[in-house]
């Protein structure tokens, strides 16, 4: 098990290092760095720069060595802790991702704090009694929100309790501080669509675990139904669920830049897609890291959770 | 200071255009601008053309600044929706955004007014010589920067130095008064020695190259603004200036907030330009998508600015509209040395299939100029309108013919719509009214960042130029032979010439003649579809008073209060 | 000797014996919507003539969908929504609807008429018409996302079939490059690839196959571990088949069954990840109709609640595109599983 | 025990039972008009092939019919009591303390994420409200009655941790915990191996003499019916056909079907040369295709249209037995002494020379113990360690083994898709012990060819039959025009006894036997010397396994093939090898003709198969002998004799020590043993016929 942590692990910072050059090749275009000069000077300022001004330009953003050497600085940086500077933000960029992560920690935190029982639940529910009225009524709004994409359902829970009700504020920029009520509308969107995922996933499992043969071997050994159900199925049917929804950790970090723009929620998605459109180099770098580290980890952690869960490969 | 005192020193010039105004040739808003320019007071200037002087305070002080609002409230944060940028160093500021931030802090020599009239700021007064090259400044007393130090006539001279060693990168560099000053030294631009003088604590003096008529208009570009003597960027670290707040936090992309500086070390802090009504200024960077959103949830209390597209939800929302009218515009312009544009019938034949007064309204339905294909807008003081353009569909088709497309062309048009969606919008009416001329117009819609990285070789785009005070500035940064910013690739000796004459021209008439001249060279070659001249659009919710419409967007929140 | 033999087709007798009529329709349906789409500048003048044995064919293959359907009436419903749009994309230049991008009269509300035009869903800032705006929309998300799927599959299927049968460093190889495009949040690959090539309909393509190969390889992989202990696998290795062969003719075919759900829950994810690319900037380019453009451009302009209908419209006619994948998944695998 | 008192009450009755399936196709009966009385103490066997309708009928008892399934009709008694009647709660109680189940697949019907001891505990628990600690104990004890090992380890341990046998005696022991009046057990060994089906066969006949319990016993074999059972219900196609006392119905039965399941399984004496065994005709209907009347009507000799196609048939008793019922119209009018089913007796071929030679092939795996970077351990897995032996022309060589003794590895090195680690094997003059298939030429590769297990992999199911031989037609080169390539597809079929239409059916068109005969045919397509035959019948229903198996000798017979016929079954390699080569772990134990390995001497090993397997055949005595322990994992073989384990001749000191000499006994006869020449040939036979005939 160890074992697995560790190679997961190199693996992991073996996947950072390649993706991080690589990122740095791509933006390392002559384009990119145009780009990034019309950002800060304006497409009139830099056409009327002179051939000489703008390699001092260049120069003075660290721009004009090649990629690998700006990557190897990079890498010596990030070693000794330093994420980098933010040519958009213009502040260093470990604090400004340390908050923008904090706000969609508290997203995700609200997130999954709703999903997981909701989807649980819904999934056992409906796995428990596979075809029956309940089944079909649960599979079929998990299906029908899982089809409402995160633009749309965001835009449908505006216009009804923002702009049609009035209950809830429109943006949640969170100018004056933290609010709990800005926070409702983005944290619901995620959560419809993602619960019907989890849902169907956990209907599937307790499904097919009911199915079982062992299933049988409990109901015939005459055990009560509940115990059957919560001692014999839950435990088996709820080890796919468990890393799956370790793993929509990964997805959540897809699934907030929608939101977060949508709802002008300053939390990493936003920061990314800012900085990628900047192009905030270094910030995109850090935020792809911290993005591959949530991927790896959240695999991590699911494998032991499915190991420990499982004792088929715990004491194999 | 009293309107006699003005009058003894009058510039020659003033009485020159005082005569203009009387026999009708210069309008009377227009000689107020320009006898303030020379040194007037705005009030006399005001008081000199018969019209009444606009609210503004006319004690002692010779404030640029409106007059008190009697029934206005102190106290109370303004809260404005606007993109917060950094602000390392305001001589290189390249974006009028990062002025608004450091503009309340941060002061000027001279103050342009809403009325485009350019009034006395951290100058008390001015005196131009009478070839308008030597300049002499009468700095306010009593102003103090917010570490205590009095403003003097070094803080001045180190900001022109600054501005004018290169290797900062001010585009100062390139305004007529400061270029005027500046010479080329082996290859490199300096300083030229004695070009600036002080004469005494409160006076300075500017030894130009060439008469510069915008000096004080000049002064309140937005790069321009003063620091400290001891300033070194960037500016967060040493938050100082002479304005009366301070910048106690910005965040860019985030955030940018302004406190009313009460104190100084310690000594309660005076503020030279009167009452101000605000204890803070807030600056909240908010996407274009979500400002009016945030505005109606009265997250914000002003809008900095909002797209055409936006205005019916603006509409639909409580609160003040503020529109100004500007030089800004979309220039469609064709590149005259790429195909097809190098048969100057296709050009022809892409204006005359146009009619510039039909997409106005589809782009502005309200407010906005319509374009002439030249680049002088009506706003422009030396803008004289030309023969009215009709539109020819026929004539089109016969040049194309002529050109060699009996058929028909299919052109494109690049498009990134870099001031907003309405760039596509006024693309989109004219590829309409290009099909009745058998003209199918593509349009290639790209991101704003992608655009400036071909705006100038495109061989035809959409390019938005931004308000600039004067025609020939515009004039000769766009379409001389040569110059950098020369998208179109326009070069004609003719149209140089006229346009040399129209700047070395001090009568404003004669000017404008010649100006018109230039731009009916332009017209003729048919370098651009000029459609339209944009208003921009602000917003201020009922409860700021006083909320000033700036046609170049730039923030005077000096007398604004909050009820 | 037999190593460089070039597979054959499995047999003259199977292929005589069965005409595809149905591939056919899907060929006479989908390559003129595509040519349409994709490169209809370029076709011209009178580009909307190769969309006319499309509508037929549209027709003829629902029929035939809700024939082989029957069973399932979600699946039914699925293929409904989804031949809806597909019927929509291939007929919208016949439909007398006004021009998509004709600005007419700015913010009317829907069912209401103005300057003698009466607009069912209203009209959008510029003054568009919305229903046809919708209609026209769901084109580019059709094309470009079945497009972009099928590419994904293509590349997924293919390094799957080769990590999965033939193993060893190949496997190490492919799937250590599936692990670390996994790695990436879907949406942060979106964003640095797109933002990287520019955005295009094009580079969808790219981008989607970028993310989403990895996955279809991954299960790909896995159903080719599965088969290539089957018999008839054995059998053909027996035989000396050359791997290739065996790939394609052996696995391919059998890959096919499990994989068609997951390219219709795939095709969702697609048409989701378009219309939130183009929402986002990233994606297609204005000015032509898009769902994720009409978004885009309505956000700014219409959140209030008497101008909701623009964001309304769009985001309805994605979900319900996607509802329609996704019933048709969910059909299908209900159908399997009682097989 | 034949005439119970009147007054005792069966512990279970099963009367008029009817029991559907609801599918898209609508109703399907599954059972129709089942009757069965079992009284306390009785074993009732449940015999028929698949989709009989034989574990429907368990399950039924035990009112478990899943979401689409029901008991559409008749009634079920326990002890007395309708169980139709009873509520979920009674039903509850009676269910895992007075009627238990055991399964077919221990490992599936066991939680996995539950310990053994938690599984088990919760019986008492449940039904007699014992304490935890309690339960506990009262299952350690119930372990060591099942003979299990350390049964403390076992509570301890989870499902996966223990064999296959073992899970099977923990299921077992679970059943047995409160002391069931019924006992259902529903083909409790056939996911074993034979050697351990022995043992739990015998465990099952001590629980029924210990405890008292009345056991319904289902399966597909007669031979383990026959082992276990004391009457016997014969089912068909959802109906029993035939229900009598165990030795009424296995020498006297009087259903034609009845008698064709006997005619097809290869019982001693059969001979694959003058008694060839005798196929049912025809295949099991579906359920849903299910003729009017006589549902064997179309498969049976003794159709009469008119009769036997009529309405429902009813059970009639055998005159003179009352407790023998047969659902026949006309078995009275049958002569059953003399309308014997017989195959047609054929000569015997003779062998040719020698095509296949093996010499002392061994094949080694490197398992690596995988390390993060470098330093994993490696472990050597002798999956072959010198095989030796030789095949001739159009002889059958039949290869025995059973899970793990490395017969499929020794196919593979055989078909080029491995490669041997050391020694030779010789097809012909080519060696092919280091040249992997890709290296092999066209000619060699045809001249090897394989029949695998699996019908339901055999083919490739996305291409019609027709073109998968086809393709080794052209692969081979026998032919390549289309035309000539049709004539030789169309041709395989005839000589597999397939209409040619078949050429453009796709295989999920046909069952699982029509499978196995295109498999046949597509081995043979490219005219081979020799076939490999891996299980080809072992997963086909008994009446099928016949036909197909008949098929492969005759066109193996016709074409002069060498056949290895790998097979864990004995009683069919007895049918129809010539020759046998028994292996155990990878090592060949012993070797020679058919006559030899059947007689003494044998190798322990043989001698504990031949006693494992059971035999369907009241006329025959078995010698006795189960083995312990389980078969060890090829991983981690014993030192010394691989069987040294389990052996009950087991010397230590030597056994486990030393690998056993070659002993030869005559030509080509030899045994890997330690046990001396003379205590080998002293073996008693272990199949002999009973002195005394049964009642």
């Amino acid at each position: 098990m160890l074992k697995l942590i560790l190679r997961r692990l190199v693996q992991m910072v073996l996947i950072m290092a390649v993706s991080s050059l690589l990122l740095f090749a791509i933006f390392d275009t002559p384009e990119f760095k145009k780009r990034l000069a019309v950002q800060e000077l304006g497409g009139f300022a830099v056409s009327a720069l002179t051939e000489e001004s703008y390699k001092s330009w260049l120069a003075a953003r660290g721009l004009d060595v090649p990629f690998y050497q700006r990557y190897a600085n990079w890498v010596g940086n990030i070693l000794s802790g330093d994420l980098g500077f933010s040519y958009e933000k213009n502040r260093p960029v470990a604090p400004l991702l340390a908050d923008r992560l904090a706000n969609t920690g508290i997203l995700a935190f609200f997130v999954f704090a709703l999903m997981i029982p909701l989807s649980l639940i819904l999934g056992i529910l409906a796995g428990m009694k596979e075809g029956s009225l309940q089944d079909r009524t649960i599979s079929f709004v998990s299906v029908f929100t899982t089809s409402i994409p995160e633009i749309a359902s965001a835009i449908l829970l505006t216009i009804i309790f923002a702009l049609g009700l009035g209950w809830l504020p429109v943006k949640s920029a969170m100018i004056g501080g933290f609010n709990f009520r800005e926070l409702i509308l983005p944290v619901l969107t995620l959560v419809i669509y993602d619960f019907g995922y989890v849902a169907r996933m956990t209907r599937a499992s307790m499904a097919e675990v009911m199915t079982s043969q062992y299933i049988r071997t409990a109901i015939l050994k005459g055990l009560p139904y509940r115990r059957v159900v919560m001692r014999h199925a839950l435990r088996n049917a709820l080890i796919a669920p468990f890393t799956l929804i370790v793993l929509q950790l990964n997805w959540l970090l897809s699934g907030v830049v929608v939101v977060e723009v949508f709802f002008e929620y300053d939390g990493f998605g936003k920061l990314l897609l800012e900085a990628a459109l900047f192009p905030d180099v270094e910030v995109v770098q850090a935020c792809t890291l911290v993005a591959v580290a949530v991927a790896v980890l959240s695999q991590i952690i699911s494998d032991i959770g499915y190991t420990f869960l499982n004792p088929r490969i715990r004491f194999a | 200071m009293s309107t006699n005192e003005t009058s003894s020193k009058m510039h020659p010039k003033v009485r020159e255009a005082q005569e203009q105004m009387d026999s009708g040739r210069l309008s009377r808003r227009e000689f107020v601008r320009y006898a303030a320019l020379l040194g007037v007071g705005a009030g006399a200037a005001y008081a000199m053309a018969g019209l009444p002087s606009p609210a503004v305070a006319q004690d002692a002080a010779n404030l640029p600044f409106p007059a008190d609002d009697a029934n206005a409230k102190a106290g109370g944060i303004l809260k404005v929706a606007m993109q917060v940028q950094k602000i390392d160093d305001p001589a290189t500021f390249s974006w009028t955004q990062a002025s608004n931030q450091t503009r309340h802090m941060l002061e000027y020599l001279a103050m342009t007014g809403p009325d485009n009239v350019t009034r006395p700021m951290l100058a008390e007064r001015w005196e131009a010589s009478e070839d308008l090259k030597t300049w002499t400044f009468y700095l306010r007393k009593g102003v103090k920067w917010h570490n205590g130090d009095d403003f003097t006539a070094e803080d001045v001279k180190f900001n022109f130095e600054r501005w004018t060693n290169p290797d900062l990168g001010s585009s100062n560099i390139g305004l007529s008064s400061v270029s005027a000053m500046v010479e080329d030294k082996d290859g490199k631009k300096s300083l030229i020695d004695g070009a600036i003088e002080i004469v005494d604590d409160h006076t300075i003096r500017f030894n130009l190259t060439k008469p510069v008529l915008s000096f004080p208009e000049d002064m309140y570009n937005y790069p321009t603004a003063i620091v400290h003597r001891g300033f070194k960027p960037p500016l967060d670290s040493s938050m100082n200036g002479t304005g009366a707040y301070t910048i106690t936090e910005n965040v860019v992309g985030d955030r940018c907030i302004l406190k009313k500086v009460t104190e100084v070390g310690g000594q309660p802090f005076e503020y030279w330009g009167g009452t101000v009504f605000l204890d803070e200024i807030h600056y909240y960077n908010f996407d274009a998508d979500n400002q009016l959103t945030a505005f109606a949830g009265q997250s914000v209390d002003a809008i900095y600015d909002f797209g055409v597209e936006q205005m019916e939800l603006a509409k639909a929302i409580d609160g003040n509209i503020i529109a100004a009218r500007t030089a800004q515009c979309l220039c469609c312009r064709m590149r005259v040395d790429a195909e097809p544009f190098t048969d100057e019938r296709v050009r022809k034949a892409v204006t005359m299939a146009i009619d510039n007064a039909a997409i106005k309204p589809l782009v502005y339905p309200e407010g906005g100029d319509v374009g002439e294909n030249h680049h002088v807008a009506p706003v422009h003081p030396d803008y004289q309108a030309l023969a009215p353009l009709t539109r020819d569909v026929e004539g089109a088709k016969a040049l194309l013919a002529e050109a060699g497309h009996p058929d028909g062309i299919t052109l494109t048009i690049d498009v990134g719509n870099t001031d907003g969606p309405w760039h596509q919008t006024a693309a989109e009416a004219m590829r309409d009214q290009l099909k009745d001329a058998g003209i199918t117009l593509n349009i290639n819609v790209i991101p704003a960042s992608k655009y400036w990285e071909i705006w100038t070789q495109t061989p035809f785009g959409a390019t938005a130029w931004t308000h600039r005070p004067l025609g020939t500035m515009v004039m000769s940064l766009g379409y001389r032979t040569g110059v950098p910013w020369n998208e179109s690739g326009f070069a004609s000796p003719e149209f140089d010439a006229a346009l040399d004459e129209a700047e070395a021209t001090l009568d404003v008439e004669a000017r404008k003649g010649l100006l018109a001249k230039a731009a009916q060279i332009l017209q003729d070659a048919s370098v651009m579809v000029m459609p339209i001249w944009r208003p921009v659009y602000c917003m201020a919710s009922k409860s700021v008073n006083g909320y000033p419409a700036h046609p170049t967007q730039y923030h005077q929140f000096n007398k604004v209060w909050m009820s | 000797m037999a190593v460089t033999e070039i597979p054959s087709g499995p047999s003259v007798l199977d292929r005589l014996s069965k005409p595809k009529p149905v591939a056919v329709l899907v060929l006479l349906m989908w390559l003129p919507l595509m040519a349409y789409v994709m490169f209809g500048q370029a076709i011209g003048g009178e580009a909307r003539a190769v969309l006319l044995p499309a509508i037929p064919a549209t027709l003829m293959l629902y029929v035939l969908g809700i024939r082989a359907f029957r069973e399932s009436r979600v699946a039914v419903i699925g293929l409904t929504l989804v031949f809806f749009w597909l019927l929509m994309a291939v007929s919208a230049p016949y439909l007398p609807l006004m021009d998509p991008n004709k600005p007419i009269a700015p913010f009317t509300t829907p069912f209401t008429e103005r300057n003698d035009l009466f607009f069912w869903l209203g009209t959008d800032f510029k003054g568009r018409d919305m229903l046809s705006r919708m209609i026209w929309g769901c084109q580019r998300v059709l094309v470009w996302g079945v497009t972009a799927t099928m590419v994904a599959y293509v590349v997924g299927a293919m390094f799957g079939l080769i990590s999965g049968y033939l193993a060893g460093w190949w496997d190490e190889i492919i799937s250590f490059v599936a692990n670390v495009l996994l790695s990436f949040p879907v949406m942060v690959l979106f964003i640095v690839i797109l933002n990287y090539l520019g955005p295009s309909g094009f580079n969808i393509v790219v981008a989607v196959t970028f993310a989403s190969a990895p996955a279809i390889m991954r299960i790909v992989r896995g159903l080719a571990l599965d088969i290539k202990t089957r018999d008839y696998v054995y059998a053909a290795q027996t035989r000396g088949e050359h791997p290739l062969y065996i790939m394609i003719f052996e696995l391919l075919p059998n890959v096919r069954g499990p994989i068609i759900v997951d390219a219709c829950l795939r095709l969702g994810y697609t048409t989701v990840a378009i219309t939130t690319l183009t929402f986002l900037g990233l994606g297609l380019q204005p000015p032509d109709p898009d769902w994720g453009l009409m978004i885009r451009e309505s956000a700014k302009t219409a959140m209030l609640w008497k101008f909701s209908y623009m964001l309304l419209v769009p985001a309805l006619a994605v979900s319900s595109l996607i509802l329609g994948f996704n019933l048709m998944a969910d059909g299908l695998r209900e159908m399997s599983l009682r097989d | 025990m034949s005439d119970h008192a009147a007054d005792q009450v069966p512990v279970l009755e099963c009367r008029n039972l009817c029991i559907s399936y609801y599918t898209r196709a609508g109703e399907i009966p599954a059972v129709v008009d089942f009757n069965l009385k079992l009284m306390p103490g009785e074993a009732h066997g449940i015999v028929g092939e698949s989709g009989c309708g034989k574990s429907t009928v368990a399950l039924a008892i035990m009112q478990y019919m899943g979401k689409n399934g029901a008991i559409v009709g008749g009634e079920i008694l326990f002890e007395g009591r309708d169980m139709r009647q009873m509520s979920e709660e009674e039903l509850r109680r009676i269910r895992g303390s007075r009627i238990a189940m055991v399964y077919q697949e221990p490992m599936a019907s066991l939680n996995p994420s539950m310990t053994i001891g938690d599984q088990l505990a919760e019986v008492p628990i449940y039904h007699d409200g014992l304490s935890e600690r309690e339960a506990l104990a009262r299952a350690e004890e119930m372990l060591a009655k099942v003979r299990l090992p350390d049964p403390k380890r076992i509570l301890a341990s989870y499902p996966h941790q223990i064999s296959g046998g073992q899970q099977q005696r923990v299921v077992i022991a679970m059943a047995l915990l409160s002391n069931p009046k019924l006992l259902l057990l529903d083909e409790p060994t056939t996911a074993l191996d034979v050697t351990v089906e022995a043992g739990i066969v015998e465990l099952i006949n001590e629980i029924a003499e210990e405890f008292g319990t009345s056991m319904i016993y289902i399966s597909h074999n007669l031979g383990l019916i026959l082992e276990t059972c004391d009457r016997l219900t014969v089912m068909y196609s959802g109906e029993a056909v035939e229900v009598g006392d165990i030795h009424d119905v296995f020498d006297e039965m009087r259903h034609p079907y009845t008698r064709g399941l006997f005619g097809s399984i290869p019982l001693p004496g059969a001979d694959k040369n003058a008694h060839p065994l005798a196929a049912i005709p025809g295949q099991l209907p579906l359920p849903h295709e299910r003729p009017e009347g006589c549902n064997f009507g179309p498969r049976c000799t003794f159709f009469r249209d008119g009769l036997c196609n009529v309405g429902r048939l009813p059970m009639h008793a055998v005159p003179g037995d009352d407790d023998h019922k047969v659902r026949c119209e006309r078995f009275q009018e049958i002569d059953w002494d003399r309308d014997l089913p017989k195959g047609e007796a054929k000569p015997p071929v003779e062998a040719g020379d020698t095509v296949l030679s093996v010499e002392n092939m061994t094949k080694h795996y490197l398992i690596e113990d995988g390390g993060l970077f470098v330093g994993g351990s490696e472990r050597v897995v002798k999956a072959n360690e010198k095989l030796s032996f030789t095949a001739r022309e159009a002889e059958t060589v039949a290869i025995v083994g059973e899970s793990g003794c490395g017969k499929s590895t020794f196919a593979k090195v055989l078909m080029g898709l491995e490669d041997a680690t050391d020694g030779k094997v010789m097809l012909g003059t080519v060696e092919l012990g280091d040249l992997p298939v890709e290296r092999r030429n066209a000619e060699t590769i045809s001249k090897l060819q394989m029949v695998f297990q699996n019908p339901f992999d055999t083919l490739n199911p996305s291409h019609s039959v027709g073109s998968q031989i086809a393709r080794v037609i052209r692969k081979f080169g026998v032919a390549s025009k289309d035309e000539e390539v049709e004539e030789i597809v169309f041709r395989l079929l005839d000589t597999v006894k397939l209409p040619r239409d078949f050429a453009k059916r796709k295989p999920r068109q046909l069952s699982g036997g029509q499978k196995q005969r295109v498999g046949i045919a597509r081995a043979f397509a490219g005219n081979p010397k020799v076939v490999i035959a891996d299980e080809p019948v072992s997963a086909l229903d008994v009446s099928v396994q016949a036909a197909v198996t008949e098929l492969l000798m005759d066109i193996q017979r016709e074409n002069r093939t060498t056949m290895l016929f790998i097979s864990h079954d004995l009683s069919v390699v007895r049918y129809l090898a010539d020759r046998v080569v028994v292996m155990y772990l990878g090592r060949i134990m012993e070797q020679g003709t058919t006559e030899e390995i059947f007689a003494p001497p044998y190798h322990p090993y043989t001698e504990a198969l031949l006693a494992a397997v059971p035999i369907a055949d009241t006329r025959i005595e078995k010698r006795h002998i189960v083995l312990k322990g389980e078969i060890p994992s090829p991983t981690n073989p014993p030192r010394g004799c691989p069987f040294s384990t389990r052996c009950p001749y087991m010397m230590p000191g030597t056994c486990d020590a030393e690998l056993p000499p070659l002993r030869s006994f005559g030509e080509g006869h030899r045994i890997l043993c330690h046990l001396d020449p003379a205590e080998l040939a002293a073996m008693e036979p272990v199949i002999k016929p009973k002195v005394e005939a049964a009642e």
